[in-house]
């Protein structure tokens, strides 16, 4: 079971990679994910997540397959 | 509804004259067209930007600008909207957004391209990486609420 | 600030492209811009509209849209406004006001741009006359609020 | 002393004129002008007035040389 992770903005600047691939057991939280990709790092604060594309708190489930995405609060318009 | 992200410079007038010369079943239907059009600056937080770089998340902006709309759509009596977003390389006095939005009565007008400016700005996946004029590179942390006054 | 009555068929997004491009001081200063575009629908209160005669009281009612352009001046940072009121003769699909406001933030935009369309709408002296599809011709009696929703 | 006195839109159609000159000897209220050129006729309710192209009430003060506007709810934009 694989999921792909995606960093976009400073955050990407920040982890220093656009992304990561996982391979996971069983089923995982994104904040779950954050933590295995990330195991030096604390999530910070401000930090946005989505799964297939679609907005998500820390909380939500990580299936294999899917796209999570982490990035910084969005300044477009 | 078109939505459109534009990686080269758009003229935000030529592209409503375009829209609604197309949108023939529209004509004599609409009394109010409610229209922002967001440029680039200048000027950022006190100091002088010479170019910007509008980072995006391909799909997942699509898809949420698509919601946005639709959910204006269910708030208001739209008869179109129109909303195209600057992505890449940009510089001051570029257009970086416009949104459009036709509807037989002002008020509907009014609100929903506010919404859809104020979710977007709130919502859709973009990030702002400002070049200034000392050279300096910097990510835009925030954008400002726009319901508020400014100082 | 330009004001104008303009007694034939004109083109909102030329007129816009005009007067951005003649503002040469603005350029780069601008983050937001806000506009509204009014146009003739060829039906008013359930009935099918042929024509509408637009008249108005010259001389006041330019003064009237000057103090209003310069109330929101007063209330909003704007760098400047454009307004185009039609008068005389139009027909349904033609574009009857336009509104643009330019600003550094959009929530200047988007509030002096409503405020000068909802105080045109109740302080400028201009009355519509319609010729309905049945011939009838009938003076509009009064213009809604455009704060309030749609039923 | 005389003034002028201006019928817009739907108002000029009622009246039957589009205007009329008025011979004052002193001030009047904007609704003794009225009375004055329309004795026969009420002050419509929704009926606006203007002296010098400036909003008034009906008990402003009309002097000589002013032009006094009465017009319907105005129905522009």
């Amino acid at each position: 079971m694989s999921i792909k992770v995606l960093y976009f903005a400073s955050l990407k600047d920040r982890v220093g990679r656009s992304g990561d691939e996982l391979n996971i057991e069983a089923p995982l939280s994104v904040l779950e994910v954050w933590q295995r990709v990330n195991p030096n790092m604390n999530i910070p604060d401000t930090l946005l997540a989505a799964v297939n594309m679609e907005y998500v708190g820390l909380e939500a489930e990580v299936n294999d397959g899917d796209d999570v995405a982490f990035f910084p609060p969005v300044t477009g318009g | 509804m078109t939505i459109k992200l534009c990686a080269e410079i758009f003229d935000p007038w030529q592209e409503l004259a375009d829209f609604q010369g197309q949108a023939a079943g529209m004509a004599g239907k609409y009394g109010a067209t409610g229209i922002f059009v967001g440029t680039m600056r200048d000027f950022n937080q006190g100091d002088e930007v010479r170019g910007m770089h509008l980072e995006h998340y391909p799909g997942m902006t699509e898809k949420q600008l698509q919601r946005i709309v639709e959910q204006a759509q269910g708030q208001w009596q739209l008869l179109d909207v129109l909303l195209i977003h600057r992505i890449g390389q940009v510089s001051p006095n570029d257009t970086l957004v416009l949104v459009a939005v036709w509807s037989a009565h002002r008020g509907d007008a009014f609100d929903a391209s506010r919404f859809i400016m104020e979710n977007l700005k709130s919502q859709a996946p973009f990030w702002k990486r400002e070049t200034l004029e000392s050279g300096q590179i910097r990510w835009v942390k925030k954008n400002s609420n726009g319901y508020l006054k400014q100082p």
